[in-house]
């Protein structure tokens, strides 16, 4: 069954590429993020499977390591980096003006 | 892997390229950001098909955890206003073609050409050699702390540095508006620091016999640490002198240090560990080096001197 | 271990375990400066006397020899630098400490600026003492960042500058990292005694040659690489200045030095010394010519490093051309005798700056009571930079006509005179306005008028820091001195083969 | 092939069409929120799958804890990560879409 | 491993436009971010050439990516500090030129 792997991990790869288009386009910022979070997940199981066809187990901790701090990422930009972007990349999507938006606490 | 290995190594050569072209290119900086990390993302596969999981572990957590958190937070105070550099920055014009593209053709294949001739002969044989005397088994890990191991002290006093240049240029600069406020967060962070002190102390064990260690245990202990702050937790450093935290800052560098000089001390040269015990020694310095790369990236991450003021902001997530 | 082993450990480990101690403890910053840096100056002393006696040594860091480990070479130039650095670091901490006396100038944060400058001491000795390619890319980085925060603690001003310099540096090591990664993937060795023996002159070898030069010449601002330099050195506080214009500037020839001369030394031909002199005549045109048009007073010091470093440039033409033992100790000594004196010009020019309330060479005339001191100090120090007679200035110059007369360079003895006459041209602009009684002619401003007015007395403060002015100054004059009966143990280099 | 790696490589070759499908909607819906859907949904689907498999397939109780954690991490983080970006997203005025 | 050579090549011909012809500063952060990576890249192509693979380089490779780290943060917090000068306002902005005015 090992032999198929590198066949998916290849796929894999290419759904990541495919993917970049969104990152591309956007058009707002969490979309990106989102796009950049998938890929994440793309990448956990292209090395698992990059593991498991080379027996080199250790890989199995840098996909740990990408799902420990895959939170990271997103939420620092929730927290920090969307806030000061909203003005310039929301009014690309549909949506009120930027000065509408309402706290919600 | 073959055939199918090449195309994965080509499509991953081509999203490499496309996303550090857009990290240094894209209209707008968010997009660049983002691909910069996707990039880091995609390069932690790359050293894992070149077979340097350790390398890939120390990527997948810097790149991911502490360049991520820092760039995406930069952001905060580097977006710009409208209309101002959304416009497309740059424009491929006849001068590009004529000029650049033929001279960047030229140059990286004149490099990939260099490149490919060098017999590249190693080290490998010597270090295998080396390393029944050097306490460890894994061979990263003697070159890092025993080998090399000033190279070592001297990039924990870079980040030592790195940390005192952060903080020398002022208070932090508190978030320049307003975090959202979610319940999930808190919640968040409580759950998954435990795991993150999990794994890094999983990672720190490991370095002695396998890819792991000091570097990406470190890493991701700092990367847990922003994420608690991000998540709310209380600040860390609420006085003026900040407490003991300048020492704890500062202690990983001293002990390292003071290992070098008990070596030299004890008889032999600078950094020369006396054999008997070649192994504690190492295993004390990569505990103290991974808990000072902890400490560091995220005293790092602060982006200035932490300041009571500043961090009132902080508390309201 | 010997006394010289241990001195060089003491070199090493000591400015980083003060600065630890500086930072955490801030309140006693300065006096655990002030000590160590008195330490670091016998430690340095005690090296050079060891070299001096029983000749270089390597030490083996770790235990591990060339190949897998990393090794200091300690070298009568490696001391000499060391020992530059001692003075520097002293007269600096002094300065600093002495300017903190007075509580009207700006405190600049103590608490941050004791621990970089320790930092960034410590970092210069360990590269100063490193024959390892990559170890010396760690200490470069190293310097880089102590640099970058030293001048952005100067003020907001100083922050463009200090970010243009970050990015220049951190370019320089990128391309730095590419050659020696090149050179690795040829020999799979780092060392550069060890190289120099291994490294063949093919294509690899000159290609990797180019990029670690270029990435060090930009480390060095060498002509036409000098643009971060004038406001990053010109922006920072004086013995900042000091240290990066005298020291952290050398260091980079220093290893420029260092690696042709050993790993590549076989393809030193005539044509690459040229085209490195040439660079070198550049620099010392520009530089010259630019700080002849400078207004400002430590503007003009600062193009003033581009133009001297130029000199020792002249190195790598005359080296090729067979002169290479002369031409050695001739440019060693202008970078030592540069360095004393550069950094006594910048610590001097805080003085005089600060006492005017200006910093404009027009605006400098006629109030001198007080700091002559500081005006006797920078003349001293332009005395050297000149080349007059007694000074090191002049040893060194007087050594690379020496070695362009023997080796029929004539050429290069031609851009020695001409950058010397320069050199003299816009230092006696500074001193022309010193020696002016009346009131300067072109006083516009009301600060100048009113600090001629007044005629500020100098303080204990004031008497501090011209005191370490005068003594750098004092130093370069003294490398005259001390130059030809030390010229043997100046040419003791491990791994450069002449 | 032990009936271990059959069954283990059949589980994973089941969650890949979900990275497909994920992919495709992250391409093909209209705006952040459905997209959402993509993220939170079919890749950890798949994710899980793909662990599941390559659990059995290994044999070990130690790598199966580990794979184990790979996925509930992920679960963890793509759901919360959701909950925020809609949270912000919905306070910042960017509007679901509605055909 | 052609591939991964001439990847290296290529991205450090991207960071280095990047780097010369960028404004922003951030951007140009980004592009001596790839730059280094293609040295990195490069190191471990060095390595992995080698029989038996060589440990020297990736300890050099993990030594150099926290230097990275290290001065990508002081650059950050100059970068900051700068575009906070430079913008009147409180939303700073880093696109202004900050090296221009004082030539």
């Amino acid at each position: 069954m090992n032999q198929v792997y590198p066949f998916l991990a290849a796929g894999l790869l290419l759904n990541i590429v495919v993917g970049l288009v969104r990152i591309l386009r956007g058009p707002t910022a969490a979309d990106r993020m989102l796009a950049a979070e998938m890929f994440a997940t793309s990448a956990i199981v292209i090395v698992l499977l990059l593991a498991f066809v080379t027996g080199s187990f250790a890989l199995v901790d840098v996909a740990l390591i990408f799902s420990l701090l895959a939170a990271l990422a997103c939420v620092t930009f929730v927290s920090r980096a969307w806030v000061a972007l909203e003005q310039a990349s929301d009014d690309a999507a549909s949506g009120p003006p930027p000065g509408d938006r309402g706290d919600t606490q | 892997m073959g055939l199918v290995g090449q195309v994965f190594d080509a499509l991953l050569a081509i999203a490499l390229v496309w996303l550090a072209w857009q990290a240094t290119r894209a209209a707008d900086l968010f997009r660049a950001v983002v691909s910069f990390i996707v990039f880091g993302l995609l390069m932690a596969v790359a050293w894992v098909r070149l077979e340097a999981p350790d390398i890939a572990l120390a990527e997948a957590a810097i790149g991911a955890g502490a360049t991520g958190a820092l760039l995406l937070s930069a952001l905060d105070r580097l977006a710009p206003r409208r209309g101002r550099s959304w416009a497309r920055v740059w424009r491929a014009d006849a001068r590009t073609w004529v000029l650049w593209v033929p001279a960047v053709m030229a140059l990286a294949g004149a490099l990939t050409a260099a490149a490919w001739q060098l017999p590249a002969p190693g080290l490998g044989a010597v270090a295998t050699g080396a390393l029944e005397q050097s306490g460890v088994d894994h061979a990263v890990t003697a070159v890092l702390l025993n080998f090399r191991a000033l190279d070592t002290l001297l990039e924990i006093g870079v980040l030592v540095l790195a940390a005192v240049a952060v903080w020398s240029m002022g208070p932090a600069p508190a978030a320049s508006a307003p975090v959202m406020p979610s319940p999930t967060l808190p919640m968040l962070g409580r759950t998954l620091f435990p795991v993150f002190v999990l794994v890094a102390a999983y990672l720190l064990w490991r370095g002695s016999h396998a890819p792991g260690g000091a570097f990406p245990a470190g890493a991701v202990l700092g990367a847990g640490g922003i994420l608690m702050l991000l998540a709310g937790a209380q600040p860390w450093i609420r006085s003026a002198e900040h407490g003991p935290w300048r020492a704890i800052l500062s202690a990983g560098f001293a002990v390292m240090l003071f290992a070098a000089i008990v070596g030299a001390l004890a008889g032999g040269a600078f950094f020369e560990y006396p054999a008997a015990i070649a192994s504690h020694a190492i295993l004390v310095l990569e505990v103290t080096a991974g808990m000072s790369i902890a400490l560091l990236l995220f005293a790092v991450y602060l982006r200035g001197e932490p300041h009571p003021a500043a961090d009132t902001d902080r508390q309201r997530c | 271990m010997t006394a010289g082993d241990a001195a060089v450990i003491v070199l090493v480990s000591l400015p980083h375990a003060a600065a630890i101690a500086g930072f955490v403890w801030p309140s006693r910053a300065v006096t655990v400066s002030l000590i160590s840096a008195a330490t670091l100056m016998a430690a340095a002393l005690v090296a050079m006397h060891a070299v001096a006696g029983y000749g270089a040594w390597r030490h083996d860091v770790g235990g591990w020899e060339a190949p897998l480990g990393i090794g200091w070479t300690i070298d009568g130039v490696a001391c000499a630098l060391l020992l530059l650095t001692a003075a520097v670091g002293l007269a600096g901490s002094i300065h600093h400490a002495a300017a903190r006396v007075r509580p009207s100038t700006a405190a600049h944060d103590p608490r941050y600026f004791w621990p970089l400058w320790l930092f960034l001491w410590g970092g210069l000795n360990a590269l100063f003492v490193s024959a390892d390619l990559f170890n010396i890319f760690v200490t470069l980085e190293f310097v880089t960042v102590a640099s970058v925060g030293l001048i952005a603690l100067s003020g907001r001003l100083a922050q463009a500058a200090a970010w243009r310099y970050l990015l220049a540096t951190l370019f320089g090591s990128s391309v730095y990292l590419l050659g020696v990664a090149l050179i690795y993937g040829r020999v799979a060795a780092l060392d550069l005694p060890f190289l120099a023996q291994a490294l063949p002159a093919d294509l690899v070898g000159m290609t990797a040659a180019s990029l670690v030069t270029i990435g060090l010449l930009l480390k060095g601002a060498v002509f036409p690489l000098h643009f971060w330099l004038p406001s990053a050195h010109a922006r920072a506080l004086p013995p900042v200045s000091a240290i990066l214009s005298g020291v952290v500037v050398a260091a980079a020839f220093y290893l420029l030095a260092r690696a042709w001369l050993g790993p590549f030394r076989e393809l030193l031909t005539p044509a690459a010394g040229t085209a490195l002199g040439l660079l070198g005549a550049g620099a010392v045109l520009w530089g010259g010519l630019l700080a002849l048009l400078q207004r400002h007073l430590k503007r003009m010091i600062a193009y003033s490093t581009v133009s001297q470093l130029g000199f020792c440039m002249l190195l790598f033409p005359l080296a090729a051309a067979g002169a290479t033992q002369l031409a050695w100790t001739g440019a060693m000594v202008v970078l030592l005798a540069h360095g004393l004196s550069k950094a006594a010009c910048f610590l001097a020019a805080g003085v005089i700056v600060r006492h005017h309330r200006s910093g404009r060479v027009d605006a400098l005339g006629g109030c001198q009571q007080g700091i002559g001191l500081a005006w006797f100090a920078f003349a001293l120090a332009a005395a050297s930079l000149v080349g007059l007679p007694p000074t090191g200035g002049f040893v060194g110059k007087w050594w690379l006509a020496q070695a362009a007369i023997n080796s029929g360079a004539y050429p290069w003895l031609a851009l020695l005179v001409a950058g010397t006459l320069l050199t003299a041209a816009y230092l006696w602009r500074v001193l022309e306005a010193a020696i002016r009684t009346g009131p300067p002619d072109e006083a516009r401003r009301p600060a100048a008028i009113a600090a001629h007015r007044e005629g500020a007395p100098a303080t204990p403060s004031d008497r501090g820091m011209m005191i370490a002015a005068l003594g750098l100054a004092l130093g370069a004059v003294a490398v005259g001195a001390a130059a030809p009966p030390l010229a043997p143990v100046l040419s003791s280099a491990i791994g450069v083969t002449w | 092939m032990s009936w271990t790696e059959l069954v283990g490589g059949l589980l994973v070759i089941a969650g890949m069409p979900f990275f497909i499908l994920g992919t495709l909607g992250l391409l093909r819906f209209p705006d952040v929120y459905t997209r959402l859907h993509a993220l939170s949904k079919a890749d950890n689907v798949g994710l899980g799958l793909v662990c599941v498999g390559l659990g059995i397939q290994s044999g070990s109780p130690a790598m199966m804890l580990k794979l184990l954690l790979i996925w509930v991490l992920m679960l963890v983080a793509s759901a919360t990560g959701a909950g925020l970006i809609a949270r912000t997203a919905l306070a910042r005025g960017i509007r679901p879409w509605s055909p | 491993m052609l591939i991964y050579l001439a990847l290296a090549s290529v991205l450090f011909v991207i960071g280095l436009h990047g780097l010369f012809t960028a404004r922003n500063l951030l951007r140009r952060l980004l592009s001596l971010n790839v730059l280094t990576t293609a040295v990195f890249l490069l190191l471990v192509v060095i390595a992995r050439k080698a029989t038996p693979l060589d440990p020297v380089p990736h300890a050099m490779v993990l030594t150099g990516i926290v230097i990275a780290v290290s001065t990508t943060a002081v650059a950050l917090a100059l970068v900051e500090r700068i575009a906070l000068r430079h913008s009147p306002e409180p939303e700073p902005s880093a696109s202004t030129r900050p090296g221009e005015e004082d030539a």
